[in-house]
């Protein structure tokens, strides 16, 4: 599938729900839309743009805001879902259902950055120790860990 | 006079120190074999070659920390090495390696002993299982269950390849069978088929690949060992080379036809029929990878039990037919 | 014996690496299984924030041992984009070959191991013998053994010449005479067919719906690759190559898709040094890289490698996302452990390949004297380790 | 593919008689190739001072200090640099070699670098 029908099925599917969508590079695709329709964005991406592969989830602090970037794959394109959450209450739904393989990636988001996955079946810390203070999240931007340097004497 | 060659017997040839000593110069030749298949170098710098390498490690073993863990039972985990290795080291008195025991029966040379052997050197794995079930370990336990399992494979096809020897040549002691087939070598070549099926099976009963399913490291960590370690886990070790060296006599004695001319030939004679028959173990576990437990008893069952009987059926009708 | 929880892990013979898997085992089958990971996250995705581009590099590099080309590469290749660099073709070339070599030292190390889960050992030390020769050979290229550091942006470091290509091509020959003869006989041993065939089964359906990558799919049939999918450096427009597959989706495939891989990749690193361009290796970069966001990927020889990378204009990444194939994997491990036996957890595990690349924890150290459990902290372990020492006699 | 019983048998008969592939290692030097990349070594006769490579040094193992400055007889200020250099942090990347403008740091051919005293891991080249 070439990028334009990419394009159009998106935007015919999706209309106005996208709020944004760029191609920056040869084979790269990124949309931005609300998180409520973000699974229905999946949804499409899936069942009717042929993106079968979940790459990664990439969460990511904007300062403001908490996004988190679904990175989905097919052959020849690679597209990239951009939704984003408020600091106070981070809570975005789970693509569990589309994409069953996103299980440990919603997991680490959770972990790292603190965002509620809503709908996921288990959500037991996946990378942080369980004895990790609760909210605190290290790859928040206001989290910062003060090496302490060993020195020869 | 008589006395003291008891006591020579039981302490030094081919008691305790003979099998101390001759056990790991086995292991030793398994080791360096095993390394030569592999293309490697094995054990070369404890000794020459490494030749007292497996003596190192005892001794290494020996000096280490010993545990016993806080929920087993501790007179039976302290107990059960001992034992084994004891019940490993009495049946090695039973291998007809000196003269004097050939002619007249004695302690060590009866009728029957074939069948004491036998019990003897079933016993150690009796003791890995209870090692194993009062460890309270989980890979323990699993490593003694299959231990027992193990044993209801391989047991049935060893015992009935055993018996093949002695209804040929009518006699429970081995002395005999072995004075028997000296006198008539050709008849070794009969037996065949029960020495490839004695083989296999000591393998699986020394617990070697492809038959090492019960301390399958990278599957039960170590096993029934697991909680072992120390003097008792040196005691575990240094009985699998004394049964490996004495299940090796045993089959030698049965199929090979035994150690004649007495005390020094009688020797060399046994260093030489022990190490083929390690030589074939070595390549045995040089050439398979590990199989399935439940693969393990259908293999038995399917191809090994039906060999030996194969083989007591054979023997039969040879000696109805026999001069 | 009814069920029972069989711990596999953190520390455990059939893992080289620490990762926990809690069994539900019913006698000798696995019921249900369960995973815990994090014993290895060493924070490196918070450390590349404060840390250049330069630095990153090799911090990155480090995600993982076996396939740290493959970070390197995927990083690198990013961040090029992000700068608008064009690489000079014989940077790529060179690219693409120590990504092919990796892949020949993964699958032959990856063959060796799934020789000793079976407790086949000589089968694995004839592999490792041979894969002494790729060994080598990348030593001579790179000047180390596991972390190449030959990437970086806008090319590679170090050029090829004549004597090396002469070298190389000599050991890839060796290779290919000596590897499809090891794996026939291994092939023929029944004991470890018996082992591998129809065991850790993952049909093509599950395979797509759970996400598998790499040689994993591939062996389930899926045709997916990123050197064809989403072709980098050289692939798609320089050098040819074909996708291996197989349709049996057990261990069995998993085993014959590698070798056909190992086949394939000689080729490609033959054709590659047969052809390789002259020219200039590498560009010029800035330090410093313009405000944008890009996702590169790499098809690591566990399969897809992800990237993500952000930068605010300075001389610091924003955010840096790595995405290291196994994790893609484990949802379907767990899905092929379930229903199996216990004598086949440590092959299936082995069978994906994994790579934990995952910051330091808290440790819990119990006090057998006192009989307390003691929490430690990173820092008050550090110190009882140093003092531990210091009462031993060895200065620190 | 036909299963053959002890497929591997003869194969491994034959290695019987082979050359081990092994080298015994400690007793046995083993030797690295050219470019191999070992302990950075420094010429304070090239260093400039310049900081590259302590901007650019991953885990942070190398520091640069002024040591002595003299003017010469025609008026030109000569500077020398000492380098401290921790073994226990290098990762053996060569990015210092690679980005020093003068080429004074070069990576040896030393790869036996375990140490019982952490002190003999610092090195000051000067």
């Amino acid at each position: 599938m070439t990028a334009e029908e990419i394009k159009k099925i998106l935007e015919d599917s999706l209309g106005s729900k996208i709020k944004e969508l760029t191609t920056p590079a040869p084979r790269r695709m990124f949309i931005w839309v609300d998180k409520e329709n973000l699974v229905e964005a999946c949804r499409v991406a899936k069942e009717k743009a042929g993106f079968y592969h979940i790459s990664t989830i990439t969460p990511r602090d904007t300062g403001d805001k908490l996004e988190a970037l679904y990175h989905l794959a097919q052959a020849g394109m690679v597209l990239t879902i951009r939704a984003q959450t408020d600091r106070n209450h981070p809570m975005l739904p789970t693509v569990i259902p589309v994409y069953g393989g996103a299980v440990f990636y919603e997991r680490e988001v959770h972990d790292l950055l603190g965002i509620g996955i809503e709908g996921h079946p288990d959500l037991r810390p996946l990378v942080l120790p369980e004895d990790w203070p609760a909210n605190v999240f290290p790859l928040r931007k206001d989290w910062q860990y003060n090496r302490e340097k060993g020195v020869i004497e | 006079m008589d006395i003291l060659k008891v006591f020579l017997y039981i302490l030094v040839y081919p008691g305790l120190l003979f099998l101390f000593i001759y056990s790991t110069f086995v292991e030793w030749v398994d080791r360096k074999l095993y390394a030569k298949f592999q293309n490697r170098m094995g054990p070369m710098h404890t000794g020459s070659h490494g030749l007292l390498q497996p003596i190192a490690d005892f001794v290494k073993l020996m000096a280490k920390e010993d545990i016993v863990p806080d929920s087993a039972d501790k007179g039976l985990f302290n107990a059960v090495p001992v034992f084994a290795l004891a019940a490993v080291l009495a049946s090695g008195l039973l291998l007809p390696v000196w003269h004097f025991a050939k002619g007249i029966e004695s302690a060590t040379s009866f009728q029957g002993d074939i069948i004491v052997m036998a019990y003897l050197l079933a016993l150690p794995t009796f003791a890995y299982f209870l090692a194993g079930w009062t460890s309270t370990s989980m890979y323990a336990a699993m490593g003694g269950v299959r231990v027992l399992t193990l044993l209801f494979a391989y047991e049935v096809p060893m015992f009935l390849a055993i018996l093949s020897p002695a209804i040929m040549t009518g006699s429970w002691r081995l002395a005999d069978i072995a004075a028997y087939f000296q006198a008539h070598p050709l008849y070794m070549l009969f037996n065949l088929i029960g020495f490839a099926v004695g083989v296999v099976a000591l393998q699986a009963k020394l617990e070697r690949v492809p038959f090492d399913i019960p301390h399958a490291e990278t599957e039960v960590v170590g096993g029934a060992f697991t909680e072992y370690s120390g003097r008792k886990l040196a005691m575990f070790r240094l009985l699998a080379d004394v049964q490996m060296v004495v299940g090796a006599g045993f089959l030698s004695a049965l199929f090979l036809g035994g150690f004649p001319g007495g005390l020094i030939p009688g020797f060399i004679w046994f260093v030489i029929k022990t190490l083929a028959v390690v030589f074939i173990l070595s390549a045995m576990r040089a050439v398979t990878a590990r199989i399935r437990i439940d693969q393990m008893v259908a293999f038995s069952w399917q191809y090994l039990a039906p060999l030996a009987l194969l083989q007591l059926v054979i023997v039969i009708f040879i000696k109805g037919y026999m001069p | 014996m009814g069920t029972f929880i069989l711990p596999v892990g953190p520390q455990h013979p059939a893992l080289k690496e620490p990762t926990s898997f809690r069994f539900l085992v019913d006698g000798e089958t696995v019921v249900d299984a369960d995973l815990r990971l994090g014993y290895n996250h060493r924070g490196i995705e918070k450390g590349a924030e404060s840390r250049t581009y330069v630095q990153n590099l090799y911090l990155l590099e480090r995600v993982c041992g076996i396939c740290s080309n493959a970070h390197m590469t995927c990083f690198a290749q990013g961040v090029e984009k992000l700068m608008g660099l064009e690489p000079p073709k014989r940077g790529l070339f060179i690219r693409c070959l120590m990504g092919e070599l990796e892949r020949v030292h993964s699958h032959l190390l990856w063959l060796g191991v799934a020789g000793h889960e079976v407790g086949f050992d000589t089968f694995f030390m004839y592999t490792w013998r041979d894969r002494e020769i790729v060994q080598d050979m990348l030593e001579m290229i790179s000047g180390n053994r596991v972390n190449y550091g030959m990437q970086t942006f806008g090319g590679v470091r170090r050029d090829l010449d004549e004597m090396q290509i002469k070298k190389l091509l000599e050991g890839i020959a060796a290779l290919k005479a000596r590897t499809p003869y090891y794996l026939n006989l291994g092939a023929s041993e029944p004991t470890l067919v018996a082992r591998i065939a129809g065991v850790g089964k993952l049909p093509l359906e599950k395979a797509v719906e759970l996400n598998a990558v790499g040689p994993t799919a591939r062996a389930s049939g899926w045709k997916s690759d990123v050197r064809q999918d989403d072709p980098y450096a050289g692939f798609g427009e320089f050098i040819p190559f074909n996708i291996v597959t197989d349709q049996g989706g057990d261990v069995l495939a998993r085993v014959v898709v590698r070798a056909k891989e190992l086949m394939e990749t000689y080729n490609i690193c033959e054709y590659i040094l047969k052809n390789l361009p002259a020219g200039e290796v590498r560009v010029k970069a800035p330090r410093k890289v313009p405000e944008g966001e890009v996702v590169s990927r790499v098809e690591a020889q566990r399969g897809e490698d992800v990237h993500y990378v952000r930068s605010n204009g300075t001389d610091k990444p924003d955010r840096v996302k790595v995405r290291a194939p196994t994790l893609a994997n484990w949802p379907s491990t767990l899905y092929m452990l379930r229903g199996g036996y216990v004598a086949d957890i440590p092959i299936v595990m082995a069978a994906i390949d994994p790579c934990l690349s995952c910051t330091d924890r808290m440790a819990i150290i119990t006090d057998v004297k006192r009989g307390s459990e003691q929490v430690m902290d990173w820092e008050t372990l550090r110190k009882h380790g140093i003092e531990f020492y210091r009462k031993r006699g060895i200065k620190l | 593919m036909s299963l053959k019983l002890g497929a591997m048998l003869p194969e491994v008969m034959k290695h019987l008689f082979k050359k081990v592939a092994t080298v015994p290692y400690p007793f046995r030097k083993l030797t690295v190739p050219p470019g191999f990349r070992g302990n950075p070594v420094m010429d304070p006769n090239l260093c400039i001072g310049c900081q590259m490579c302590v901007r650019d040094c991953p885990s942070e193992a190398l520091e640069i200090k002024k040591e002595s400055e003299r003017t010469d007889e025609q008026g030109k200020v000569i500077k020398r640099f000492s380098m401290t250099f921790y073994l226990d942090r290098c990762s053996h990347c060569a990015q210092c070699q690679e980005i020093c403008p003068k080429k004074a740091i070069v990576l040896n051919d030393q790869f036996e670098e375990a140490a019982f005293d952490r002190g003999a891991l610092k090195i000051i080249y000067k």
